[in-house]
């Protein structure tokens, strides 16, 4: 068996749909956060793979940058997690639930 | 005489009115107005208007055949075209002569009747309002100019009924007789619908349509011929609509006298002999007529045996004679039927005026069984009510044997017995009931005399002359057995159909036998009411006094029901199907939202898996799409 | 650029009621200059009457681009029918003033008022279907604010429910209008929403023209409004002020009718005439089913309401007829009512003013106090009635004819209109003005000048459309011929 | 020319270095907001006079091509839009200056932010770039989280920020994903390359481009709060302080679509038809939902969030027709971009003029009798809430207008009548307000900001604006009207194909 | 030799996001994070993208997962605070399944391009920092920008946001 363009595709669809799955099946806020950033590696090794299958270097440049946003969101991502922790004291994506629709039947 | 002043013998009336009203009103609202100037102009309207009527029979009289002015098109919708236009043939004539001097006689009469009274400028407008309407009903040359006066007539006799408007009585009386006339008139409008649908193209006087009614079809004709009559049936207070006749005595006694006996009420007689080129071609509907007529004299008269308020039972003796009029009619025999209207005109004024001279004099009291013994008291009323009452018992020479007898042989001569049998019973009826209202006013013994109001002489004057006409009025209509020429019948020569005459010796017979019918009810009343015993307690009652039940039936019947209809409509159907569907919709609407809301339930697993099943459907669709 | 007279109709009431809403006046001022300019139109309209030409064809045009993309213009014109209704509407608002001349009412009132006759007449004049949606809803507004602001009892409730209403039926005819114009681009390369030119499409199948059809029937059904749309009018008229109420059932509904004819009839004329035959019937059905419902309202004003919308559905059955007879007739009444039923309004609200709201039971014995509103009272319920005499009475005669011409079953029916309304008008004649009860009415006031010179306008008018209805009639009917004749090919008197 | 591409480039650069320098100044103590607010002015009003000197006719440059890589582009699109975001940045300094003294935010980075946020928004509609693309989202979206987040005492606000936050990263991710499938189809990410690379290989297998540009569409229909991604949208606005959720609400909904619009058209100009059911039921779906939602709400605030859902749906209205009615349904959406920025902007404005979030005037209730208190506010209002339900003499009735016309024309008759409906609905939630404002008694308000300043003299320019654009016309000679500002959405519908 | 290394990361890849995803200790899923980022940086490695392979683990496991695990020690997480979750495999099950048709499509698209044959054959230099800085400074100079000016805003929204309770 050859490991194949595929093979590294399929690996970051697994990964990606994990990525997914733990978004929204754990209430962990932090797992919740490195879930979407698994997503983030996912398309990162799409684009390197596609970069090396191509013969082209956007896609690692295109994977670097990736790596950049994600820095710089998981600067927000932690800043408001640490904010929400001292309001709310809880790790629980579910209890910050202050602006559900109210007047509902 | 020029045209165009037919047209003035309805605007003086009615330009009368108007000054009236608005005179009134300043009257009411600025500046009190004497009395006087209210009867100068009130008087001034029928009187004038009687002027020109004479003047205009004399101009038919010598010859022309007929006066006929249409000033303006009322109305031209694509080749339909109305005039505005007036009328004066023997007929009109003949009606506006003796609607404008039987109106003036009972303007002066009110003219002392109402003297007391605060809405004397009212009165007038209004009464001269209804003399302006009803002779422009009679001189109108289209049936839709007649329809303005007849409803005109019909107001007016609403304004009037409910003239003492503060009492809840009066006013619903008032409703009462314009709902039924409305009733009527529903009826005429069809007819007239009708008429106007199939002729009305070629034009809609009177003078054409009786030139093209033939193409009109057959049973078309019919149903014309009994939409009109049904008209008639409201105006003229025949079976079934004749409930609102006798509430009608609500209003001012004049107001009964003019319009509620003498004129208004024969309108509908007028009717039929104007559409008689209708009813001749259609003579089933006359039989029909005539029949309605003859039960409605029969079944008024039989009610009025019992009453005790004299102005119902004169109401009620009105709805018989008036089923005399449309027996005569009813088969063809016009002039016969205006003759009656003619004797009737005055033996009926003079009876309500009578009436209306003891209802004053004996302060407004009504009731004949808390009078008696007037005749002293009231030796003129006395003498002008008896010969009113030999008038209307048909008893010769007064006016109403000749016009009477003359339908009876009428309907002799048709061959249709049963109306003359009816018609001969209910004279008798007649005699009896009118002599028993007589003898208990006039006679009895152990009454109670009260103090009389005096009664002016701008009362007793037209009474006096209106006990002339009721005398010597039938004789312009003497029949030729008696060597006479009926005049009536030569004026209206071509509204008197002729016929198989009888035997000169069979007429008279006749003449005889109806005379007796009347004597029968004289002598009967005589026997039970000449010595009336007023110390008896005695009180009317029974399914005849209470008139069949027939109000409360209407009432049961009809009126309730309809209420109930109503609210089921408006409270059921109304608010609570359709609005309630409506809002349900709405709020519907809402509480979905409200339902719906429950998605913003700020959970974002939720939220997010939500996403997930979007992406996931967007996938599902591509794939499908690009298969 | 050339403004004309119609525009100056239409939009001198708006600029005024701008100008008096900035400008730091009084009320009563404002009123006085309110009245003025009403007057003013009046006269502009009136100086249209006389020169308006015996013809079928749209007078008074005026064509000036507006959204050139969408072709959408300015344009505006008078043809008989409207001409009627435009007269209508002039000479009904200064009358109105008179009456709410006592109402006191603040400078909003005044100026919605006017902005109020800017929407009607607008609409009414608007040749082009995207400006007379304009105007449409914009005559919506001030109702909104009259009533919601000055009105009575469930007023808020009442206000949203007939805006929502309305609104609905004409965001239906805005999808018809769209739809027309698509059709009519797709058809010949050009955008327009010009009536002459939607006139010509030809692509269009029967399916999708009986659902614009619709779509417009719908808008005016509610307006005007047609069972079972009716709900809305019931609260709306007994919570709303005279001046709200006025409007609204003198001009507003009738403009429901008249959209009917102008859109409507040209637009669609065969599914015109294809379901003639039900409206005829719905209307008839309507005028027996809201009179009777009449009957027993105690509200006076909910009593007129039903009493309008039996008579309006009357109109409707009238303007369906499909000969010339029942289309006059239609007209006529138009005119008719609204100066009946305006009247009364008006009267009634002077009780209402006097004597706070009442019900029929709480009033009673008027007529003492209060002779000449009585006589006024009276005679505008004759005209309802439709006695002979009065306008009322030759409407109804011409619309039950030209009911008759189409079928006599449908003729004999409708001519019950003679007796239902007089059943209700006297019965509640009689229990609220005539008889005397028990309720304090010490405070009822007679008609004072203005109201008295107002209504004696009226009233003069009224008994003279019944004396010479032909004077008022025969400048609409070449437009009707057009109608009947070139546009739904029936003849005028099928 | 060096020269004529600074030109080009002068709005994107100022808007930039006005961000760098607030944040530089935020720090010094002596620059109170009032100063700050003037400076941010300064360099918006600098911006947008930049912005301006392409008005008026059909361009499209691409300004240091070599440098740049033809990754941006500056046309009369990008023109158009970047004026009506640097108009956002404005009414929401304006509006916000005031709102954030009241509100007791005084911290200077907020200025900073929101250029930032304006610099995002204008690079979105200025690239075509998809990962320039991505980056300048995030540089708009994070730049809101923080403004969102910025009271971090309030629970709300940081609730509200995160949840946006993470439902938009896993938005970005799906663009990034399509941004990596759209370079798996075509090598390249640049918009107009791989339109060329499009219309070069008619034949080829598509799958990757259409999934790639489907799940773009699917970031775009999240951030303009399209059913099914619309729920974080109330949840945000919610949380947000008023002058955010007026800048999110209707300036950077602008921004995506112009950034979206871009990338249809001139990609997908032929492939887009595959989309049309599913968006036609999206539509559909989006504008029931928002109705259902806005139906009942009491705070205003939701309101509003709730019927830019709706207005979300009319939009897409539009966008379904694009791809039978190229033109004109693009420049609908355009317009009625403008349309919906000018009502829902003043409408938020005003909102946060007179109202805090928090305490004062949140419901309906709350506004009772206000028209007696401040009547030309109230009517400002009036003018804002009739031209969001469409009717006539508003602007909102012209877009509606041009939108429902498109979509019949494209035979989407169905959802013109849903629309339709959507806006009877709509009738309802927005003639409320107008209804309690005028209809009650004046009642006791506490703390109404009186009607002077900066701040209600721009709102009221809006309303002018709206009601020009509804019934402006060219009676009055060489004055712009309804056909000028159709021209000019149209102009640059057609700078995008030159 | 690469098909055996490429299973043996894919499985170390796919072993340490399953740990993330289920393990509810926080720590012990970003340990397995962890792992996961290194077993894609080996296969970056793989792919030639030798630059990447060294970010990746400098940033990603250097400095993103560490500061993750300086947050949860800075908020001192516990076992305890962990949120109870009893029913998060069938969330898993169920996502799962939805996300299917996603996989599949992706699956689909991505297998489009297999026929281009020239997979494990690439210049020598190619991912090298070299190559890739000329590209991105030649090529991809704005995106570069852009980014900058995206650090700077999470710089001031982080500071913003963590920083001491305001001044009044």
């Amino acid at each position: 068996m050859e490991v194949s363009f595929m093979s590294y595709i399929l690996l970051a669809i697994i990964l990606f749909s994990m990525g997914i799955i733990g978004v929204i099946s754990r209430k962990n806020i932090f797992i919740v956060y490195m879930s979407l950033e698994l997503m983030l590696n996912s398309i990162n090794l799409m684009l390197v793979t596609l970069s090396k299958h191509f013969g082209n270097m956007d896609g690692q440049i295109m994977a670097m940058m990736v790596i950049a946003i994600a820095a710089a969101e998981a600067a927000i991502f932690l800043s408001l997690i640490v904010a929400l922790y001292k309001l709310k004291h809880s790790i629980n994506i579910d209890d910050y639930n202050t602006l559900k629709q109210k007047g509902t039947l | 005489m020029s045209n165009y002043l037919l047209a003035w013998i309805v605007l003086i009336p009615f330009v009368s009115s108007v000054i009236l009203g608005i005179s009134y009103l300043y009257s009411i609202k600025v500046k009190k107005i004497s009395n006087k100037f209210f009867t100068f102009l009130a008087l001034l309207a029928p009187m004038s208007s009687f002027v020109l009527g004479v003047g205009f029979f004399f101009g038919l009289k010598n010859g022309v055949s007929e006066y006929l002015y249409e000033p303006y098109t009322w109305l031209g919708v694509d080749n339909y075209i109305i005039n505005m236009g007036f009328l004066g043939d023997k007929l009109s004539i003949f009606m506006v002569l003796f609607i404008t001097f039987i109106g003036s006689m009972i303007h002066i009469y009110a003219a002392g009747y109402m003297k007391e009274d605060e809405g004397y400028g009212k009165f007038f407008a209004y009464f001269n309002l209804f003399v302006a309407s009803m002779l422009l009903l009679v001189l109108a040359n289209s049936p839709l100019i007649m329809f303005i006066g007849w409803e005109g007539v019909g107001l007016c006799s609403y304004l009037l009924i409910g003239f003492y408007f503060s009492e809840p009585l009066n006013v619903v009386a008032g409703n009462k007789a314009f709902i039924a006339n409305r009733v009527g008139d529903f009826g005429f409008l069809v007819g007239i619908l009708f008429l106007f649908v199939y002729v009305g193209k070629l034009g809609f006087s009177y003078g054409a349509l009786e030139e093209y009614v033939g193409i009109v079809p057959n049973h078309i004709l019919v149903i014309i011929g009994v939409s009109l009559f049904i008209g008639a049936m409201g105006k003229s207070a025949q079976i079934p609509l004749y409930v609102w006749l006798p509430d009608a005595m609500a209003g001012p006694t004049p107001v009964s006298a003019l319009i509620h006996a003498a004129t208004m009420v024969t309108a509908g007689v007028y009717m039929v002999a104007r559409f008689h080129f209708i009813y001749d071609l259609i003579p089933s509907v006359g039989v029909f007529i005539a029949y309605i007529g003859a039960f409605s004299a029969l079944y008024a008269a039989i009610i009025a045996m019992r009453q005790t308020d004299i102005k119902k039972i004169l109401a009620y003796s009105t709805i018989s004679q008036l089923g005399y009029m449309f027996i005569a009619v009813g088969l063809g025999a016009y002039s016969s039927g205006l003759f009656h209207v003619f004797t009737h005109a005055f033996f009926k004024a003079l009876l309500f005026m009578g009436a209306g001279a003891i209802i004053i004099a004996l302060h407004h009291e009504q009731n004949i069984f808390k009078m008696g013994g007037l005749r002293k008291r009231l030796p003129l009323i006395y003498i002008v009510m008896l010969v009113a009452n030999l008038a209307i018992s048909g008893i010769p020479p007064f006016a109403g044997f000749f016009s009477k007898d003359e339908i009876l042989l009428k309907a002799y001569e048709h061959q249709e017995y049963l109306i003359y049998g009816i018609g001969l019973f209910t004279a008798a009826l007649t005699s009896y009931y009118m002599f028993r209202f007589f003898f208990v006013t006039f006679e009895g013994k152990n009454y109670i005399s009260k103090n009389l109001e005096p009664i002016s002489a701008s009362m007793k004057i037209p009474l006096v002359i209106l006990a002339i006409g009721a005398t010597f009025s039938g004789f312009v209509g003497l029949p030729e057995v008696f060597g006479g020429t009926n005049m009536i019948h030569q004026w209206l020569s071509n509204w008197s159909v002729d016929s198989t005459h009888v035997e000169n010796f069979k007429e008279i017979v006749l003449m005889g036998i109806s005379v007796a019918a009347g004597l029968i009810g004289i002598a009967v009343a005589y026997v039970k009411f000449f010595k009336y015993d007023f110390n008896q307690d005695i009180k009317e009652s029974g399914i005849i006094y209470n008139k069949f039940y027939i109000d409360e039936l209407i009432d049961f019947l009809i009126i309730r029901r309809v209420r109930q209809i109503s609210v089921f409509v408006s409270v059921v159907v109304d608010d609570g199907i359709i609005d309630k569907t409506v809002m349900l919709l709405s709020s519907g609407f809402i509480n979905l939202g409200r339902r719906v809301g429950r998605m913003q339930s700020a959970n974002t697993r939720a939220y997010a898996f939500f996403m997930l099943i979007g992406l996931s459907s967007f996938s599902l669709y591509l794939i499908f799409k690009l298969g | 650029m050339h403004i004309g007279l119609l525009t100056f109709i239409i939009f001198l009431p708006l600029v005024m009621a701008f100008i008096l809403m900035v400008l730091p006046i009084s009320m009563k001022l404002t009123r006085n200059i309110a009245f003025l300019t009403t007057i003013v139109v009046f006269l502009l309209s009136l100086s249209i009457f006389l020169r308006f030409r015996l013809t079928d064809y749209m007078q008074f045009r005026e064509f000036h681009p507006w959204i050139s993309t969408y072709g959408i213009y300015y344009s505006l014109g008078v043809d008989g029918f409207s001409m009627i209704i435009l007269m209508l509407i002039t000479t009904l608002i200064p009358v109105g003033y008179l009456f709410l001349w006592k109402t006191r009412k603040s400078k909003g009132y005044w100026a919605s008022m006017l902005l109020m006759q800017t929407g009607v007449t607008g609409a009414l004049l608007s040749l082009d279907l995207i400006l007379f949606y304009f105007f449409w809803e914009s005559m919506l507004l001030p109702v909104f604010m009259i009533i919601g602001i000055y009105g009575s009892g469930n007023r808020i409730f009442s206000t949203l429910k007939i805006t929502i209403y309305t609104i609905m039926g004409s965001l239906f005819m805005l999808v018809s209008i769209l739809y027309l114009g698509v059709q009519f681009y797709n058809e010949f390369g050009v955008w327009s929403f010009q009536l002459s030119d939607l006139v010509q499409i030809t692509i269009m199948s029967p399916t999708q023209q009986t659902l614009l059809f619709f779509g417009f029937i719908i808008a005016f059904a509610i307006k005007i409004p047609l069972f079972p749309f009716h709900t809305w009018l019931m609260q709306t008229y007994s919570n709303s002020p005279t001046g709200g109420v006025f409007i609204l059932s003198s001009i507003m509904a009738k403009l429901g009718i008249y959209g009917i004819v102008r859109f409507v009839l040209p637009l669609f004329p065969h599914q015109y005439v294809e379901f003639a035959p039900y409206f005829m019937w719905l209307g008839v059905f309507g005028l027996i089913y809201f009179g009777v419902a009449a009957l027993m309202q105690q509200n006076i004003k909910r009593m007129f309401a039903y009493s309008s919308a039996s008579h309006l559905s009357l109109i409707t059955a009238g303007i369906f007829s499909l000969n010339i007879y029942g289309m006059t007739g239609a007209a006529f009444l138009i005119a008719a009512h609204a100066m009946a039923t305006g009247g009364l309004f008006l009267l009634v609200g002077t009780i209402e003013h006097d004597l706070g709201i009442r019900s029929i039971s709480g009033l009673g014995g008027i007529a003492k106090k209060a002779p000449l509103l009585t006589v006024a009272f009276a005679l505008m319920i004759l005209s309802i009635v439709g006695l002979p005499g009065t306008n009322g009475f030759v409407s109804e005669f011409l619309i039950v004819l030209g009911l008759f011409k189409y079928n006599n079953f449908i003729g004999i029916v409708s001519a019950t209109t003679v007796l239902v309304a007089a059943s209700f008008m006297f019965w509640m004649f009689q229990r609220a003005i005539l008889v005397k009860t028990d309720n304090n009415i010490s405070k009822m006031k007679d008609l004072d000048k203005k109201e008295i010179i107002g209504i004696f306008g009226l009233a003069v008018v009224i008994i003279a459309m019944g004396l010479y209805p032909h004077w008022f009639l025969y400048k609409i009917e070449p437009t009707l011929q057009h109608y009947l004749v070139d546009i739904l090919k029936v003849g005028v008197s099928s | 020319m060096k020269y004529d591409d600074i030109i080009y480039l002068l709005p994107l650069l100022s808007i930039g270095v006005g961000a760098v320098v607030l944040m530089l100044l935020s720090p010094i103590k002596s620059f109170s907001i009032n100063r700050l607010s003037w400076v941010t002015l300064f360099f918006l009003v600098f911006a947008f006079g930049a912005t301006a000197l392409n008005f008026g006719h059909v361009y499209s440059a691409t300004p240091f091509k070599d440098i740049f890589s033809s990754m941006l582009i500056t046309d009369t699109f990008s023109g158009y839009f970047s004026s009506i975001i640097i108009t956002g940045g404005i009414v929401t300094v304006l509006v916000g200056s005031h709102y954030f003294e009241k509100a007791n935010m005084l911290r200077g980075e907020v200025f900073s932010l929101l250029l930032f946020s304006v610099f995002g928004m204008m690079l979105l509609v200025q690239t075509t770039e998809l990962l320039t693309a991505f980056i300048a989202l995030e540089i708009a979206s994070i730049s809101l989280y923080s403004l969102m987040g910025f009271q971090k005492n309030n629970v709300k606000r940081v609730e509200g920020a995160f949840r946006y936050l993470v439902l938009g990263s896993i938005a970005g991710i799906m663009l990034l994903l399509g941004t990596t499938l759209m370079y798996a189809g075509t090598q390249s990410t640049n918009i107009l390359e791989i339109a060329k690379y499009i219309s070069a290989h008619p034949h080829a297998n598509t799958t990757l481009v259409i999934t790639g540009g489907t799940l773009i569409l699917i970031t775009f229909l999240f951030k303009i709060a399209a059913f099914p991604f619309q729920n974080w949208s109330m949840d945000a606005y919610e949380g947000a302080p008023l002058p955010i959720t007026a800048f999110m609400a209707s300036t950077f909904k602008v921004a995506i679509f112009g950034f979206i619009l871009r990338f249809v058209l001139v990609d997908f100009h032929e492939l887009k038809s595959i989309w049309n059911d599913m968006l036609f039921y999206i539509a559909i779906l989006t504008m029931i939902y928002g109705s259902l939602l806005a139906v009942f709400q009491t705070s205003l605030k939701r309101m509003l969030s709730a019927s830019s859902i709706v207005h979300t749906g009319y939009l897409l209205i539009a966008f379904v027709s694009i791809s039978n009615i190229g033109e004109s349904a693009a420049t609908s959406i355009i317009f009625y971009l403008i349309a919906y920025f000018l009502s829902s902007m003043g409408a938020f404005g005003m909102l946060s003029y007179i109202a805090s979030d928090d305490h004062l005037r949140v419901t309906y209730e709350d506004f009772k009798g206000f028209a007696h208190i401040r009547p030309y506010m109230a009517a400002m209002m009036s003018i804002f809430m009739l031209s969001l339900a469409g009717i006539p003499s508003t602007i909102g009735f012209i877009g509606k207008f041009y939108i429902f016309v498109g979509a019949i024309q494209a035979g989407y008759t169905v959802l013109a009548i849903i629309g339709i409906f959507a806006t009877f609905i709509s009738v309802y939630y927005y003639f409320k307000l107008i209804a309690l404002m005028y209809f009650y008694p004046s009642s006791e308000m506490t703390n109404v900001p009186p009607l002077k300043g900066m701040t209600p003299l721009f709102i009221g320019i809006m309303a002018l604006l709206i009601i020009w654009g509804g019934i402006g016309n060219t009676l009055i000679s060489y004055f712009p009207g309804i056909d000028f500002l159709i021209d000019t959405a149209r102009f640059a519908y057609q700078s995008l194909f030159m | 030799m690469i098909d055996t290394i490429f299973l043996i990361l894919a499985s170390f890849a796919l072993f340490g996001a399953g740990c993330m995803i289920m393990l509810s200790n926080t720590v012990h899923s970003a340990l397995g994070f962890i792992v996961t980022i290194l077993a894609l940086a080996g296969l970056y490695a793989l792919l030639d993208a030798s630059f990447l392979f060294m970010v990746q683990i400098i940033v990603y496991a250097g400095a993103i997962i560490a500061l993750l695990l300086f947050v949860i020690m800075f908020l001192n997480i516990q076992q305890s605070h962990a949120p109870k979750e009893p029913s998060k495999y069938l969330f898993m099950v169920v996502s799962a399944i939805i996300m299917m048709p996603v996989d599949y499509l992706l699956f689909k698209a991505f297998y489009t391009i297999t026929d281009i044959k020239n997979f494990s054959v690439t210049p020598k230099d190619f991912g090298d920092v070299k190559m890739l800085g000329g590209e991105l400074f030649r090529n991809w100079l704005l995106p570069f920008e852009a980014i900058s000016l995206l650090l700077l805003v999470a710089l001031i929204g982080a500071v913003v946001m963590a920083r001491k309770k305001e001044r009044a």
